[in-house]
């Protein structure tokens, strides 16, 4: 029992680092139509940066400044970028994203090189918050988990309480109608573009330390994140916190819960071929949840596009 | 003998709001029929209802006496009724004369057909060719649909519309948007391209209404107050009530 | 307008039987790959062939997809890893593949790539757009991870291999030799291209087009958008399968590198490279995207910075590709004013090449400082031996890069004005 | 840097695609390897050591034969097999009998077979394979062919050296093993329940498992299991970024004895592991460093460290396979018939600067070796790995290891 909350902690550590990805990504995604293939990368570039200033100005400098930075960037990119490209579709929107996240990752393997940077938590935050039946909990996950929170909160409070919040809303639902009112939508565009990447800067700052900063680390978190914005579904921020936490948490339980296929299989009332190394369906037999914990999100993203094409909490068609 | 299109106690709605209230409406094979009334009365949406773009909450829509409920556009399309949309839709960034030739494939039986060549069909080609000249556009033919003119595309529009060769035709508002001029050559091109075919149009202009259509019906709040042929209707005193109102409220 | 008229006589009288002006251009290719060998002798030249040969195959039939019927999908590799795999199996079934002339085997590789498509096409092609993209990421992540889970089939991350050479002596030749190989490859090319054009004349594949436009109003024209993407989505995986069945028969082994994200993206880059809009376009991006990934990767550490730069490039300027490029000289061409262009072009696009290869340059110097070794300082970059401590290179490539901007720069406005004259029908024609 | 010339791409076009012959007077050896992409730090890093064996090695102290000396020439192969043989096609056509590789099994498994298949094909252009890094077991067991040679000790050998020194300690009596989900991380599991089963019957395997590689993002769970398992010591074939997540996550959720591994070492894990993983990161490897074992050996560093003060001395076998090629060319007398080359080779006894006797088994062509295991510390290190101060120290060494260990090889000469 003890091990399930601790895993429920480390799962909400998970989803909740996800969560700070895919809400900008839904909100750029449900307001601009664009799917941004490079979210990633600014979530690559704001742990590189952090580890960067942190260098020179420690790590509580980095955490200020690098998502400023991405965020500049991420609305540059939007402005002389993506603008441009926005004339042409959809399609060759989200294409022009893809070469980005490829461009990304050779710029940054171009300027800090290959090796894995040496990126550490605070020493302040080193050492263990609290302890549950002998499994320690990192004073850092603690922290994570309320700047997480903190984040969502601020968001939260933008757009239910601001008039810009109030205008973005709007817009993630119906984007011709507030440009038919009046509102400078490119702007606004560009602004959810610069906080959304922002936003994915904060999650590689405070991400980079605990899963290492790489040039790998945008390819890892990449795909994943869409298939978070499509389970929760298109233009719900709310949609999008539930689908992080089942995937924070369902990859979590299958990694810490052997669930083995030939138990499941005997269970249903097959019988194990014996000897099983010559069976055809010996790695079927062999299957173990661990194994499998990460591509799960996938299998449960197929599953919810055949059967609820508008995902958990989408109003709108993908 | 069985009407063309019959309609009996249609009702829609949107969430709470009841949008198409108990329409009955019969429409026999040949007849031009004009469905007219003020703005959101829900012309369109009676339109969308019975070519199966939306689902009816409650009635009948039969086609030639078969009934139509849950079948898809695709579907009804191949039972012999084919539609026109408000806002111009066609296949922007084909040729003219493919979208046509389009239009004409499934109705000359080459379905899913991926074993014969549609530039080797003489029949598809001289029958595009021919569609081409009834709506007069044959100097455009190798252009994409995207850049013609908007009387050009309206004019396409019927012209993919008609060319599957259905019996019913269903023309929404094919006058949309048009100068003068424009509207008389798209009037004559319907007349034309109709002739022999039950014809079922939305149409604001009562100009087009009246010099086109044998009977009219009028649609008002989601229920049909009057239907008859244009002189009956025109002294309707419900119609002119329904009107006049229209115009007093719209002066508020 | 006798023109016109003339035009469509002639259409509809070619639509009637194959006329030398459409067998032309395929005549020609087919030369060309005859052709090819002797003036490329080495077998690793026919061995690059061969690579362009199978990335143009699985390229066309991506646009199958992508340019054809509007479905961006993000998991093809797997239809042609899959194809490929049981191509793999079949060389390694003795009994059966004794039986079998290899020239057949990619039919095995073609109808199995199809039948995994007939499975996943049935759910995916449903919808187009987001949902399909997505389906397609899920499926395609799905399998590439099975590939290193169900080792049976797809032997692990070492992947299976076998010997081609055991199959059935085709006319006394077993396929010994790369140059053997490339003629197989090379009429596989030609059958398979002219399949895929062919199919996009189809009633179905006119079809795709209307769907890729306009799904509601081709539902409206009797033909339901979901089994016309799915035929279309089925079509392509069978050409997907062949393309696999030729990459076993040349590399005689598959890995999990056939089936996995990276290969999917990298078939997008191809396909619209060299342009969505045109159907030798993917021919044109698999041509160049070989040509930069096995060369240019000889020649620099950095040549993926440089394709990911000219990708970006691409869809922000020239959303056509470089089919689309190509093809908007037609009208100049057809008013007889392409001559007009070649000055502007050199007077521009001579410094903005040279501009690029300047900075590529100072790129290169600026890289072989960071990471090259203490005392190696010496560099060659265009035939020339320099060292990256001595501050001149660095000046010069800066400045002849800067000098080719400018240049560039000041002769843009005289180009887009040649460019606007010479797409102008001034009517004076000869 | 690369030693490729580089050129314009028209000349480029004509110098690849057309089959360059050899110098007379230099012997190239193919470095085909990754050289961009994500492990493009690793490949480099060898390539350089590649460059300066030879140059110190062999060209400096009068080359082989008469004078001919040795040019590393690397081929990017972008870790993707079907590169691979493309650059491997590219290579032989260039002239070049010697191809090097070490970066993946699955690699050397596509490369290996290849070599094979074109060594039967083309009898008149025969190359050799000198494997220095790939230590799936299958290349000298079943998959093996007499043009492969291994310079490393194959993953069970490693195993069987590991497993030896675990089998002294009798303070171990639980063990955890876990690896990443391919044929590497199986073999690794495989090989330790059945060498810990056949030595200390008493140690427990408290878990054995498998983790999809290069995705898993969090190692929060399996570290949980690992800790609330009460495991003494973990073995894991792990690399790359799946070993230093799975690493860090354990030391930081309170994991305390020793892990060992096969990869934890160099390419910026030392770096990055640092302080944490001090006296808990134990190597099984080959090579000594620290101490140095021979006053060459420490000479032979610090000359690298010089040349490359960014670069690893990470993989000192690749000296002994320079080595070890040029005096099978001089014994065979000619660089260009790679069969004699590599009958010298067979059963070729040498001593290395790295302490110790090398032997080229010629049953399988499995180098035999001494084995290390060695531990990440900061104390007594005169080489650091990454200038992070912290670096690999000598505990314990079998020597010859796996010098009888059985081979399924059945080797077919020409």
């Amino acid at each position: 029992m003890d091990l399930v909350l601790v895993n429920l902690i480390d799962g909400l550590v998970t989803g909740l680092l996800l969560f700070m990805l895919s809400a900008g990504l839904t909100l750029i995604f449900s307001m601009m139509g664009v799917l941004n293939f490079a979210h990633a990368s600014f979530y690559m570039l704001g742990a590189y940066f952090a580890y960067q200033i942190s260098i020179f100005l420690g790590f509580w400098m980095g955490l200020l400044i690098a998502p400023l930075v991405v965020g500049v960037i991420g609305a540059g990119v939007e402005r002389y970028g993506l603008r441009r490209v926005h004339q042409y579709g959809h399609v060759p929107e989200l294409i022009f994203t893809f070469g980005l996240a490829l461009l990304i990752e050779e710029v940054v393997q171009f300027i800090w090189g290959k090796d894995q940077m040496p990126y550490e938590i605070p020493g302040i935050l080193e050492g263990a918050a609290f302890a549950i039946a002998g499994n320690t909990i990192p004073l850092y996950k603690v922290f994570m988990i309320f700047l997480s929170l903190l984040i969502f909160g601020g968001l939260l409070y933008v757009l239910t309480k601001t008039r810009v919040g109030m205008i973005i809303q709007a817009a993630l639902s119906y984007p011709k109608t507030v440009e038919a009112l009046g509102h400078n939508v490119p702007l606004v565009f560009m602004g959810v573009f610069g906080v959304g990447t922002a936003l994915a800067g904060v999650a590689g700052v405070i991400a980079g330390p605990v899963l290492s900063t790489f040039p790998g680390m945008a390819v890892v978190l990449g795909s994943i994140v869409f298939v978070t914005i499509v389970i929760g579904g298109l233009g719900s921020l709310f949609g999008a916190l539930v689908a992080s936490l089942i995937i924070g948490w369902l990859t979590t339980f299958a990694k810490a819960y052997d669930v083995r296929m030939e138990d499941i299989l005997t269970g249903i009332g097959f019988t194990k071929p014996d000897p099983i190394w010559d069976s055809a369906w010996q790695d079927l037999w062999t299957l173990t949840s661990p194994q499998i914990a990460d591509i799960l999100p996938y299998l449960l993203m197929v599953l919810i596009l055949i059967f609820r094409p508008y995902g958990l909490f989408g109003k709108r068609d993908a | 003998m069985t009407a063309a299109l019959e309609i009996t106690n249609l009702r829609k709605s949107f969430g709470q709001t009841e949008i198409i209230r108990g329409v009955d409406l019969q429409i026999m094979p040949g007849e031009r029929h004009a469905v007219i009334g003020p703005n959101g009365a829900g012309k369109s949406t009676l339109f969308n209802l019975i070519t199966g773009r939306f689902p009816q909450t409650a009635g009948v829509v039969a086609l030639h006496g078969h009934d139509l409920k849950g079948k898809a556009p695709y579907e009804i399309n191949r039972m012999g009724l084919s539609r026109s949309f408000q806002i111009t839709n066609i296949f922007p960034k084909m040729t003219v004369f493919e979208n046509v030739r389009c239009s004409l494939l499934w109705s000359m039986g080459y379905r899913y057909s991926f074993w014969n060549m549609v530039a080797r069909s003489r029949a598809l080609n001289e029958g595009a060719e021919a569609i081409l000249e009834q709506i007069n556009l044959q100097r455009r033919r190798d252009i994409p649909a995207g850049m013609l003119s908007y009387a050009e595309q309206r004019a396409l529009e019927i012209g993919i519309t008609i060319a599957g060769g259905a019996d019913v035709i269903m023309l929404d508002e094919p006058t949309a948007g048009m100068s003068h001029s424009e509207t008389d050559y798209i009037m004559d091109l319907i007349r034309d391209v109709t002739e022999g075919k039950t014809l079922v149009m939305v149409e604001h202009d009562m100009g087009v209404v009246f010099g086109l259509a044998d009977r009219i019906s009028v649609l008002v709040y989601g229920e049909i107050i009057a239907t008859g042929t244009p002189t009956d209707v025109r002294a309707n005193p419900r119609v002119q009530e329904a009107y006049l109102g229209a115009a007093l409220e719209a002066e508020h | 307008m006798t023109d016109t008229t003339h035009n469509t006589h002639s259409d509809v009288l070619a639509g009637s039987g194959l006329t030398l002006a459409k067998a032309l251009p395929w005549l020609i290719a087919s030369a060309f790959l005859l052709v090819m060998p002797f003036v490329f002798t080495s077998n690793s030249a026919i061995t690059i062939m061969n690579q362009m040969a199978i990335t143009i195959i699985f390229a066309l039939s991506y646009n199958m997809l992508l340019g054809q019927g509007g479905m961006l999908s993000f998991g093809h590799a797997v239809y042609m890893g899959v194809g490929g795999f049981l191509c793999v199996h079949i060389m390694n079934w003795d009994q059966f593949f004794g039986t079998l002339p290899l020239p057949v085997l990619p039919i095995f590789g073609g109808l199995f790539g199809m039948g995994l498509a007939l499975i996943v096409g049935s759910f995916s092609t449903r919808r187009a757009g987001t949902v399909f993209a997505m389906i397609s990421l899920g499926v395609g992540e799905l399998i590439a991870a099975c590939s290193v889970i169900i080792v049976v089939f797809f032997g692990g991350e070492e992947g299976i291999s076998g010997d081609r050479t055991y199959g059935l002596p085709f006319f006394g030749i077993e396929f010994l030799q790369q140059i053997e190989v490339y003629y197989l490859t090379a009429f596989w090319l030609v059958l398979s291209a002219l399949g895929m054009f062919l199919f996009s004349r189809t009633p179905v594949g006119r079809m795709a087009n209307a769907v890729r436009d306009n799904p509601e109003r081709a539902e409206f024209l009797g033909y339901s958008a979901r089994w016309v993407r799915f035929y279309s989505f089925v079509a392509s995986g069978f050409f997907a399968g062949i393309a696999g069945g030729l990459f076993a028969i040349n590399y005689e082994i598959l890995t999990e590198e056939n089936l996995n994200l990276a290969t999917s993206g990298s078939i997008l880059l191809v396909t619209f490279l060299g342009g969505v809009g045109f159907f030798f376009g993917p021919v044109i991006g698999a041509i160049v995207f070989t040509l930069l990934q096995t060369v240019l990767s000889l020649q620099t550490e950095l040549w993926a910075l440089y394709v990911g730069a000219l990708f970006v490039a691409t869809v922000m300027f020239f959303p056509g590709g470089l089919a689309g490029v190509l093809m908007m000289h037609t009208p100049p061409l057809v008013l007889g004013k392409l001559h007009l262009l070649v000055k502007p072009y050199i007077k521009t696009l001579l410094p903005a090449a040279i501009c690029i290869l300047a900075t590529a340059g100072f790129i290169e110097i600026l890289f072989h400082a960071r990471h090259a070794a203490i005392g190696d300082d010496q560099m060659t970059l265009f035939w020339m031996t320099f060292s990256h401590a001595n501050p001149v290179p660095w000046i010069a490539f800066g400045a002849v890069a800067l000098g080719g901007f400018w240049l560039a720069r000041r002769n843009a406005p005289e180009l887009v004005e040649t460019w606007h004259e010479a797409n102008t029908d001034t009517g004076a024609r000869p | 840097m690369r030693k490729t010339t580089r050129f314009g791409l028209g000349a480029v076009l004509a110098t690849v695609l057309s089959a360059g012959a050899g110098y007379a007077d230099t012997i190239k050896i193919a470095f085909i390897d990754p050289l961009s992409g994500p492990f493009a730090s690793t490949g480099t890093n060898g390539l350089h050591q590649y460059e300066f064996a030879a140059e110190e090695l062999v060209n400096k102290k009068g080359g082989v034969l008469d004078g001919d000396t040795f040019e590393v020439v690397g081929f990017d192969n972008k870790i993707s097999p079907k590169e691979s043989l493309i650059q491997l096609q590219v290579a032989i056509d260039q002239g070049i009998r010697y191809i090097v590789q070490g970066n993946s099994s699955g690699v050397a498994n596509a490369l290996t077979d290849a070599i094979e298949k074109h060594n039967r094909r083309n009898p008149d252009d025969r190359v050799l394979f000198l494997n220095y890094s790939a230590v799936d077991p299958a290349l000298t067991n079943d998959k093996c062919n007499f043009w492969h040679f291994r310079f490393d000790a194959n993953a069970d050998i490693k195993m069987d050296a590991l497993t030896d020194i675990i089998a002294e300690d009798d303070s171990i009596t639980k063990v955890y093993v876990i690896g990443q989900d391919y044929s590497f991380g199986k073999a690794v599991s495989a090989a330790a329940s059945r060498f810990l089963g056949e030595k200390r019957p008493d140690i427990e395997i408290v878990g054995n498992e498998l983790h999809p590689i290069g995705k898993v993002k969090d190692f929060t769970p399996y570290s949980r299991k690992i800790v609330s398992s009460g495991a003494d010591v973990i073995i894991t074939g792990n690399w790359g970024a799946d070993m230093l997540n799975l690493g860090k996550s354990v030391i930081e959720n309170g994991f305390e004895g020793p892990i060992y591994t096969y990869y934890a070492a160099a390419d910026g894990i030392t770096a990055a592991f640092g302080e944490q993983g001090k006296d808990k990161l134990r190597l099984v490897t080959e090579g000594q460093t620290n101490p140095p074992p021979t006053d060459t050996a420490a000479a032979y560093i610090e000359a690298f460290k010089a040349k490359y003060p960014d670069g690893n001395m990470s993989q000192t076998r690749i000296t002994n396979v320079i080595e070890m090629l040029a005096k099978a060319i001089d014994q065979a007398g000619t660089a260009t018939d790679v069969v004699a080359v590599a009958e010298a080779l067979e059963g070729m006894e040498h001593e290395t600067m790295w302490g110790g006797t090398l032997y080229m088994r010629p049953e399988d062509h499995q180098l035999i070796q001494d084995v290390l295991i060695t531990v990440h510390t900061d104390e007594d290190i005169q080489f650091d790995l990454d200038n992070s101060g912290y670096g690999q120290h000598l505990e314990s060494r079998v020597e010859m290891a796996g010098k009888d260990s059985p081979t399924t090889c059945k080797m077919r000469r020409p």
